[in-house]
């Protein structure tokens, strides 16, 4: 059988919701950072899928693919010194303990 | 004539005023006694030479050839232009009503100037505090007055109708620290404005219809004034009549233009000249010190609402309701002043509604006047008792002023058999009875008996109820005189302490005046002062009234007096039981007529209650809790909003992002709903 | 390829320049003469400033790299805007950079903000997605290490936390958008998306529209995109807060703009405008309602800034020259507004530590002039003439009607009157500091020269922005240059 | 630009301000503040003589001493100045004012501070009078309305603070209102494709707002006017912020503040959108006629003496506005004399309840009385101020209220005649209540004896209330020539709202 656009988006889409799921309910923050992974690789698969199938004599998905990554790399590392930093302040890095500022 | 006399007889009081307002407390009271009283005489005898040239000079400005005498005026400056046609006016209208009342006013205002020099201090010399201030405010008076007697146009007439009021109330509350005066004062102005809002609405009403305000247009003009003009002939009844029926009056609120804006004038002059409903503010007006009563509250400004409907009578001849109102109102006044001021104890209360009962008088004499009866007698019987009553009815307030000066108290149970000790007084006030009963030759017999006659004329029910009013003043006029200077008194008067005569300051004026109301029924006014200037008589001695008396009517009224005067004698003379007797026959009437008929309760629950009760009240809690509640109202409810949503601002980053997404499918819905 | 295309970046470059000195000078330089990196560093802004003031404009549209990169006068005026910006956030943030606990890392901070500066030149310039998203990024993260800087404070951690998670999230969001956009146009050239998604309707669209959107308003803090703003405002040092919140919202609010006009431009009428007034009347209503109540200062600006963001939307909606005049004008005075009330605020933490207004209770009393200046801005903020707030506002509002439909009056209206709602509690700050009759909670003492400079130079800014009618002429005149609005159906 | 002599009505307070900041010493402060008022009246007398002398000579236009100085070309946005009999009026007025609240605040404490946003405040008032052009006009609005927060909130009394918020406030809501209509004037002043402005001459004579545009704008900006103007129910931020603020202040605020929502209303409102203000002024018309009587009644059982005054100004500024809406020429006339009169005697009144409350503290009328005997010029100058509000002839408020009432009663409808003569009844009612404050105040018995050893009123107090006075006495005894100034800007050619009715 022949791979239409489809068996690829509905994949990507999956991840994309699992990966906003993910991040809305889970507590522990690196948890939640892998989630947002999800999310920005279904983001990747998007624009590769779209360029392949729809585009193909063209290149600016894939580029876009590779800087999306570096970003997510970036972010990820960012993130990661942070809640770190969190850590050693206040020694939890569950999401509901960092709600000291509101209202 | 020149217009310089007519300036400083307006100027002169007006200067006076200023300067004893504004240096008199500097000055010493004896100076600015006669300063004011300097002032005031020498207007006097400019308003006598005014009067006289107006009346005898016989210059063609004032009287024509065939004898008619005329409006003439004498200056006319714009004071404020509303449009080009209305406009106010500052000027000096000479016609015989205007030369009347001048004489009148100067002469009473003088000599009231006069009396105050000794009225305004005690026994022992000591002056009246704010002595100047007085004089001050006097001079004001006359100057309103003055300028309202002369007034070119209505709106000038409303100008110094209000001056009037306002002196009158500086007047009433000189004695400002005490409460009943300030509280009097009030009422009066109150009153009176309330009456003037009624005024100047009419004067509103007649001046749009008209276009202009002036009197000379009024009279010549009618009252479809703007569209097209009516050269009628006012001076002869067929000409008013002819207007009447060519001109339909257009038509406000229901009724015709002339009726409302003449009915609203007549309400302002019911308010100056206390007439029933709106009499309540003059008893209590007596508080002023008694020369104010005198000169204000009996000879000048309570007639001004007399003269206001004399100088509109041409525009009344018009309305034959308007005149019936001002009968029917003047009547029934008239009666029940008279009812009233039996039953009084203070003596002023007792001349007050006295007065207000003889300015009744010349107000059903005005409302019965008609052309075709004797040339409107009844006009010129107002403007004759007018000038007779101001004459007597000040005598006889300044006498009581005496009495009061001398016995330190306003009723006559403190005064009882003062003759012995005041000799003067006693004669002085006696004339003064006898002129106000209506007894031949004295004044108030003659302008009393024409305006019986005119309302003979007219219907002979009034004739009947007005010969009974002036049975009725004979009565509690010489009640009251008994009860002053007979009956034997109740406290051994000794030594100086003894009530004595006045100085003459006081004295003089009441000489004076006391002679006037003597012969002043012998000017023939018939000749002077008629609604269109058409003299009476073809000619005139010191006679003529005599001669032009209606017997019929005048033995009847000279009975009805004399009678009234003999049952008051009985009564009076001597401490008997009969005034008790008659007391307890009809003690509802009595308790009635001593309380005034319960008017004064009636205004009472009217502005308390209901005025400030129920409506200023309720307005003024309205305010505060509704309207302005409602704007704390706002900023309340945005707090509590800004309270309600905090919890959208958790902190938790999970809930920014489920509102996130909200926010995205908000988003898409739009795009959603814009796109498809 | 023709690398004289470079050229036309020359502002980004000498950005660059500044970035790579100021880098070399903390790297290499012997630790004692680290002690004048603040100076060396505002210095050379200054002097990149001024340079690009004279020589850094365009006269025309110019565009490098087959369209990708487009510069304008409008660019190179928004850029200078921001500079003035960055040069007063620099001056005012030396005390607090040179303060014991911070001296260390002062060479990151500036090299930090230059680095997110240089993302914001990108961003506005950008005219293909890809660039924009590195511009975006490199605005974004490097401030959430800038938020982070107070190493001691734990708030300064927990913002940096709810800044950084919510922004990537929204990232990933803006990507998933553009995904879609590249698949439905097969470009991410904004011209291209124009072209090629013609009028089209499909499902697909809708996603696209509303992700990419929510990914930018997300920077403008838009509501309801806008509740990391507070906390992240109220936790970051004052200098990264002052920084924030003009900076990277004037940048945002610009590349905005262009986005919607080049790329979304036909769907103006049928699609984003609408859009937009939902935003707008959220964005004000909420930022104020949620003001009312603060009592931290930096929180209390952080929603005051939100409101003023629904503000400076204002101005896109009108949609033309006029509105992009106005818009920049609201930024620049905004950006002075805002820094004359942050180095006041700044200038009372570094000496004192205090940020509640009840501390300012009675302020006048001890420092009138520090007082003065916060009820300037506090009335600039708030539109009070003859101060430059009332300007710009009654710019924008002018600029929106002109719009002309009946909507917008209602629109503008609801804004005017959410203005009296922004005017009470930035009264209430004048009050705190005039009215309020408790005793001075904060003694008299002498802020620094830096603190000073800066507070005179935003209180003349203030004062002349508004009533000097050169500034908005100029600006005017360069919006009315650009043809960005070509696009619009 | 400075060739004009209109621009430094703006000149010399920014100078004064500039002076105050360099102030050394209250001594200096007050000369500073003496010397700027004098000016500032010297000054409008003299533009005053400078209208009348072209006027004579026959110059017919609209406006004279016009200048125009561009300002945002983009949107065509200018600094126009010009003056018409009304505006030089509202100068005068204005600039007395002024001149006697830097007498009455003689002592007032932080002396520089106070003058500086007093100053401030005028000059917003100066310039909203003497500007054409709706920007700057708007923009001297609301110069003018801030500085009342901080006057209010710090040198005032009683609950001052939660005053001052509402005053501010509610003022800067009703310019909500102004600033959207005005933009929206804007928008709709010239034809399609010609160059739109603001200046309102112009606009005026493009008369391109449609008439539907013109029912949407008038409302609003005859509101945003009119809760300036104590428009009922617009009105309630007048009592507290009266009742709150000090003396110079109320005054200021009274006596002039007042009278920019009159002047907009007509100057805007009506003058730039006639169709409309014929069409719609019943609604305005009942508003207004309430706020008389409502004004009038809800003065009556007040105890607190600026209440009743700010009461019985809601009153009389309904009378202004009243007027206005019977768009005629008679009416504005009375109208604008109305706002010179009750701007000179709400002053006076505030002058000297300021200083009768220096003095005994209060200024509930139950704890005061017998005034008259112990503090006589003040007792007096009270007297007279009540005269003049109750309409007394020969001081300012019978003219005024006369020529409304001649003006008002120029309509022959029954609804405007009902609404004329329940405005008449005001009279009454003011009698009513300004004796009765009279009555309770100063005259009877004295109510506390510590009031006995009160001292008369200083040189400088006297000097402020005597300047008032004096200008209520000249406008009532010679109004001819203020009337005569106003009428020329309501004949129907130039008013064209007047024309349509």
């Amino acid at each position: 059988m022949e791979l239409t656009i489809l068996w690829y988006l509905i994949p990507s889409l999956l991840m994309f919701c699992c990966g906003v799921y993910g991040f809305i309910t889970r507590k522990n923050m690196i948890a939640m950072l892998i989630s947002l992974e999800l999310m920005l690789n279904a983001v990747d698969i998007n624009f590769v899928v779209f360029n392949r199938f729809l585009f193909p004599g063209e290149l600016e998905g894939m580029f876009f693919t590779l800087f999306a990554i570096a970003l997510a790399a970036a972010e990820t590392a960012l993130a990661i010194a942070i809640i770190i930093n969190v850590f050693r302040v206040s020694e939890k890095i569950d999401v509901d303990d960092v709600t000291k500022m509101k209202f | 004539m020149e217009p310089v006399i007519p300036i400083i007889i307006l100027a002169l009081p007006l200067a006076m005023f200023l300067v004893l307002g504004l240096f008199g407390h500097k000055m010493a009271h004896r100076t600015a006694g006669i300063l004011g009283t300097l002032g005031m005489g020498v207007t006097m005898v400019l308003a006598y030479i005014t009067a006289f040239t107006y009346f005898f000079s016989g210059s063609s400005e004032f009287i024509n050839e065939e004898g008619i005498r005329l409006q003439s005026v004498i200056f006319n400056w714009d004071w404020l232009a509303f449009t080009d046609s209305l406009v106010i006016r500052l000027g000096f209208l000479l016609d015989p009503i205007s030369a009347l009342l001048l004489v009148v006013i100067t002469t009473i205002s003088f000599m009231v100037h006069l009396y105050s020099n000794g009225y305004m201090r005690d026994h022992h010399g000591v002056w009246e505090t704010g002595f100047q201030r007085f004089y001050a405010f006097l001079s004001l008076f006359s100057f309103s007055m003055l300028g309202l007697v002369v007034a070119t146009n209505i709106f000038q007439m409303y100008i110094f109708w209000e001056l009037v009021g306002a002196s009158s109330y500086l007047l009433i509350g000189f004695y400002y620290t005490k409460p009943s005066a300030v509280s009097a004062s009030k009422k009066a102005f109150i009153v009176t404005r309330f009456a003037d809002l009624g005024f100047l609405i009419g004067i509103l009403i007649l001046s749009f219809y008209t276009g202009t305000f002036d009197f000379t247009n009024f009279t010549s003009v009618g009252v479809e004034g703007m569209t097209n003009v009516y050269q009628i002939d006012l001076t002869t009844s067929e000409g008013v009549r002819n207007w009447i029926a060519t001109s339909p009056a257009p038509v406000f609120m229901g009724g015709s233009v002339l009726t409302w804006a003449l009915v609203l004038i007549f309400m302002g002059g019911m308010g100056k000249s206390a007439m029933m409903p709106l009499h309540i503010w003059l008893p209590d007006a007596m508080e002023g010190p008694t020369p104010v009563s005198a000169l204000i509250h009996a000879a000048t400004m309570v007639v001004a609402g007399v003269f206001l409907v004399a100088r509109l009578f041409p525009l009344y001849l018009m309305e034959e309701v308007a005149l019936n109102i001002v009968t029917v109102v003047g009547a029934i006044t008239a009666f029940y002043a008279a009812m009233v001021a039996c039953t009084q104890v203070d003596i002023k209360r007792v001349l007050a509604f006295s007065t207000i009962s003889q300015i009744a008088f010349m107000m059903v004499s005005l409302g019965v006047a008609r052309p075709e009866f004797h040339h409107g007698l009844g006009y010129m019987a107002a403007m004759f008792h007018l000038f007779t009553h101001a004459m007597f009815k000040a005598l006889l307030f300044l006498c009581a002023g005496a009495l009061i000066h001398a016995i330190g108290s306003n009723d006559y149970t403190d005064m009882h058999g003062l003759r012995k000790y005041m000799p003067v007084t006693h004669i002085t006030f006696l004339v003064g009875c006898l002129a106000i009963a209506g007894i031949i030759p004295f004044a108030g017999f003659f302008s009393k008996d024409e305006i019986l006659t005119a309302v003979f004329g007219q219907s002979i029910f009034w004739y009947i109820w007005m010969s009974a009013v002036a049975g009725l003043t004979a009565f509690y006029m010489f009640r009251l005189y008994y009860l002053i200077f007979w009956w034997k008194e109740h406290k051994v008067h000794e030594g100086h302490h003894a009530p004595h005569d006045q100085p003459w300051t006081m004295t003089l004026p009441l000489v004076i005046l006391a002679l006037i109301s003597c012969v002043a029924g012998f000017v023939p006014m018939g000749n002077l002062v008629t609604w269109n200037g058409h003299p009476m008589f073809e000619s005139v001695n010191f006679f003529t009234n005599l001669g032009a008396l209606d017997w019929s009517v005048a033995s009847i009224s000279l009975a009805v007096a004399i009678i009234a005067i003999l049952i008051a004698t009985v009564m009076y003379k001597k401490e008997n039981p009969l005034p008790a007797k008659m007391k307890n026959a009809l003690p509802r009437l009595w308790d009635w007529c001593y309380h005034r008929f319960y008017w004064d309760e009636l205004y009472m629950f009217i502005t308390h209650k209901i005025i400030f009760g129920c409506i200023s009240k309720p307005i003024a809690w309205f305010d505060r809790h509704v309207i302005d509640g409602s704007m704390d109202g706002m900023a309340w409810v945005t707090q509590r909003i800004s309270y309600a949503i905090r919890g959208l601002q958790s902190g938790n980053i999970q809930l920014y992002v489920w509102i996130y997404l909200f926010g995205v499918v908000l988003l898409g819905a739009i795009t959603a709903i814009c796109l498809f | 390829m023709d690398y004289s295309q470079f050229l036309a970046m020359k502002q980004e470059i000498a950005l660059l320049v500044v970035f790579l000195l100021v880098f070399l000078y903390d790297t290499f330089m012997p630790r004692k003469a680290l002690g004048a990196t603040s100076a060396v560093t505002t210095t050379l802004f200054l002097l990149f400033t001024v340079w690009s003031f004279i020589w850094g404009g365009v006269a025309g549209n110019v565009d490098a790299f087959a369209g990708m990169y487009v510069t304008s006068p409008v660019c190179a005026m928004i850029k200078n805007i921001l500079n003035i910006g960055v040069l007063i956030v620099l001056v005012q943030a030396t005390s607090w950079v040179n303060s014991d606990f911070q001296k260390v890392r002062r060479g990151e901070y500036y090299e930090l903000l230059l680095v997110t500066l240089f993302g914001m030149y990108l961003m506005i310039s950008a005219r293909h997605f890809l660039l924009f998203l590195i511009g975006l990024e490199s605005a974004s993260l490097p401030l959430a290490a800038m938020v982070a800087f107070d190493k001691n404070r734990y708030e300064s951690h927990e913002a940096a936390v709810k800044y950084l998670m919510t922004a990537v999230f929204s990232s990933a969001i803006f990507m998933m958008g553009l995904s879609f956009v590249y698949g439905l146009s097969g470009s991410l050239y904004f011209e291209d998306i124009a072209m090629q998604l013609g009028s089209q309707s499909n499902t697909m669209l809708v996603v696209a529209l509303a992700f990419v959107i929510s990914g930018i308003g997300f920077k403008l803090s838009l509501v309801p995109f806008h509740l990391w703003t507070a906390d992240v405002y109220q936790g970051a040092p004052t200098p990264v807060t002052s920084y924030l919140s003009v900076i990277s919202k004037g940048a945002a609010a610009f590349a905005f703009l262009v986005i919607l006009v080049q790329a979304f431009g036909q769907f103006y009428s049928e699609v984003w405008e609408w859009m937009l007034y939902a935003l707008i009347i959220a964005t004000i209503t909420v930022g104020n309602l949620f003001a009312i109540r603060q009592k931290n200062m930096k929180r209390f600006l952080a929603f005051s800034s939100i409101s003023q963001a629904g503000y400076i939307m204002l101005g896109i909606v009108g949609c033309n020259e006029m509105g992009l005049a106005a818009m920049m004008y609201y930024i620049l005075v905004y950006i002075f507004s805002n820094l004359a009330a942050f180095g006041v605020i700044g200038a009372i933490e570094n000496k004192t530590g205090k940020v509640e207004m009840t501390d300012y209770n009675g302020l006048s009393k001890t420092n009138p002039w520090l007082s003065f200046s916060m009820t300037l801005a506090m009335f600039s903020l708030a539109g009070i003439p003859p101060f430059a707030g009332f300007f710009s506002k009654f710019f924008i509002f002018t600029s929106a009607i002109n719009q002309g439909s009946i909507a917008i009056y209602i629109l503008v209206l609801i804004a005017l009157i959410n203005t009296i709602i922004s005017l009470y509690y930035y009264l209430l700050v004048v009050k705190a500091m005039y009215i309020s009759p408790e005793e001075p909670q904060i003694e008299k003492f002498r802020s620094t020269c830096t603190e000073r400079v800066s507070l005179w130079v935003t209180v003349l800014g203030i004062i002349l922005l508004g009533i000097v009618s050169f500034f908005y002429d100029s600006i005017f005149n360069a919006a009315s240059l650009s043809n960005l609005f070509g696009f619009i159906a | 630009m400075f060739s004009n002599l209109l621009i430094y009505f703006v000149v010399i307070p920014l100078l004064m301000l500039a002076g105050f900041a360099i102030c050394k010493n209250i001594r200096q402060v007050r000369a500073v503040a003496v010397a700027g008022s004098i000016l500032l009246m010297g000054l409008s007398v003299w533009v005053l003589c400078d209208y009348l002398a072209l006027r004579a000579a026959g110059n017919m236009e609209e406006m004279l001493l016009r200048g125009e100085w561009t300002w945002f070309e983009p949107l065509n946005i200018k600094l126009a100045v010009g003056v018409d009999g009304v505006s030089i009026a509202m100068l005068i007025l204005s600039s007395i004012i002024v001149f006697a609240g830097s007498f009455a605040s003689w002592k007032i404490d932080d002396a520089r501070h106070f003058f500086m946003w007093l100053i401030l405040l005028s000059t917003g008032v100066f310039g909203f009078f003497i500007s054409i052009d709706l920007f700057t006009m708007f923009m001297f609005y609301e110069v003018a309305l801030i500085p009342m927060y901080l006057l209010i909130g710090v040198w005032g009394t009683g609950r001052k603070e939660y005053s001052a918020m509402k005053l501010t406030l509610m003022l800067m809501g009703g310019s909500a209102f102004l600033m959207l209509s005005l933009i929206g004037i804007y928008f709709h002043s010239a034809p399609e494709g010609s160059q739109l402005t603001w200046n309102i001459l112009e606009i005026s004579q493009n008369a391109s707002i449609s008439t539907g545009w013109q029912y949407f704008l008038f409302p609003m900006c005859f509101v945003g006017f009119g809760v300036l103007g104590a428009m009922f129910p617009f009105h309630t931020w007048s009592p507290d912020g009266h009742a709150c603020a000090p003396t110079a202040v109320s005054m200021l605020h009274a006596g002039v503040l007042m009278k920019l929502g009159g002047y907009g209303c007509f100057r805007v409102a009506m003058y730039l959108m006639p169709q409309a203000a014929n069409d719609l002024a019943w609604i305005f018309l009942i508003l207004t006629g309430i706020s008389v009587v409502y004004g009038a009644f809800s003065a009556c059982v007040q105890t607190d003496l600026k209440y009743i005054n700010a009461y019985s100004s809601v009153s009389h500024c309904g009378m202004v506005l009243f007027a206005i809406l019977m768009i005629n020429t008679t009416a504005l006339t009375g109208a604008i004399m109305q706002m010179l009169s009750h701007g000179l005697m709400t002053a006076l009144f505030f002058a000297l309840i300021g200083m009768i409350y220096g003095r005994t503290h209060t200024r509930d009328i139950r704890l005061m009385g017998g005034l008259m005997k112990i503090i006589p010029f003040l007792g007096v100058g009270y007297v007279i101020a009540g005269m003049a509000s109750l309409g007394l002839p020969g001081l300012s408020g019978f003219v005024a209220e006369m020529t409304i009432f001649v003006g008002s009663f120029e309509h022959t409808d029954m609804f405007h005649r009902v609404f004329t003569i329940v405005a008449c009844c005001s009279i009454v009612i003011t009698a009513v209540y300004i004796l009765r404050v009279v009555g309770k105040l100063l005259f009877g018995p004295v109510q506390d004896p510590h009031h006995a050893e009160l001292t008369d009123a200083t040189w400088w107090e006297r000097l402020s209330v005597v300047t008032l006075i004096v200008s209520v006495a000249a406008i009532g005894c010679f109004p001819n020539f203020f009337e005569s100034l106003i009428r020329f800007t309501f004949s129907p050619e130039i008013f064209h709202a007047i024309g349509l009715n």
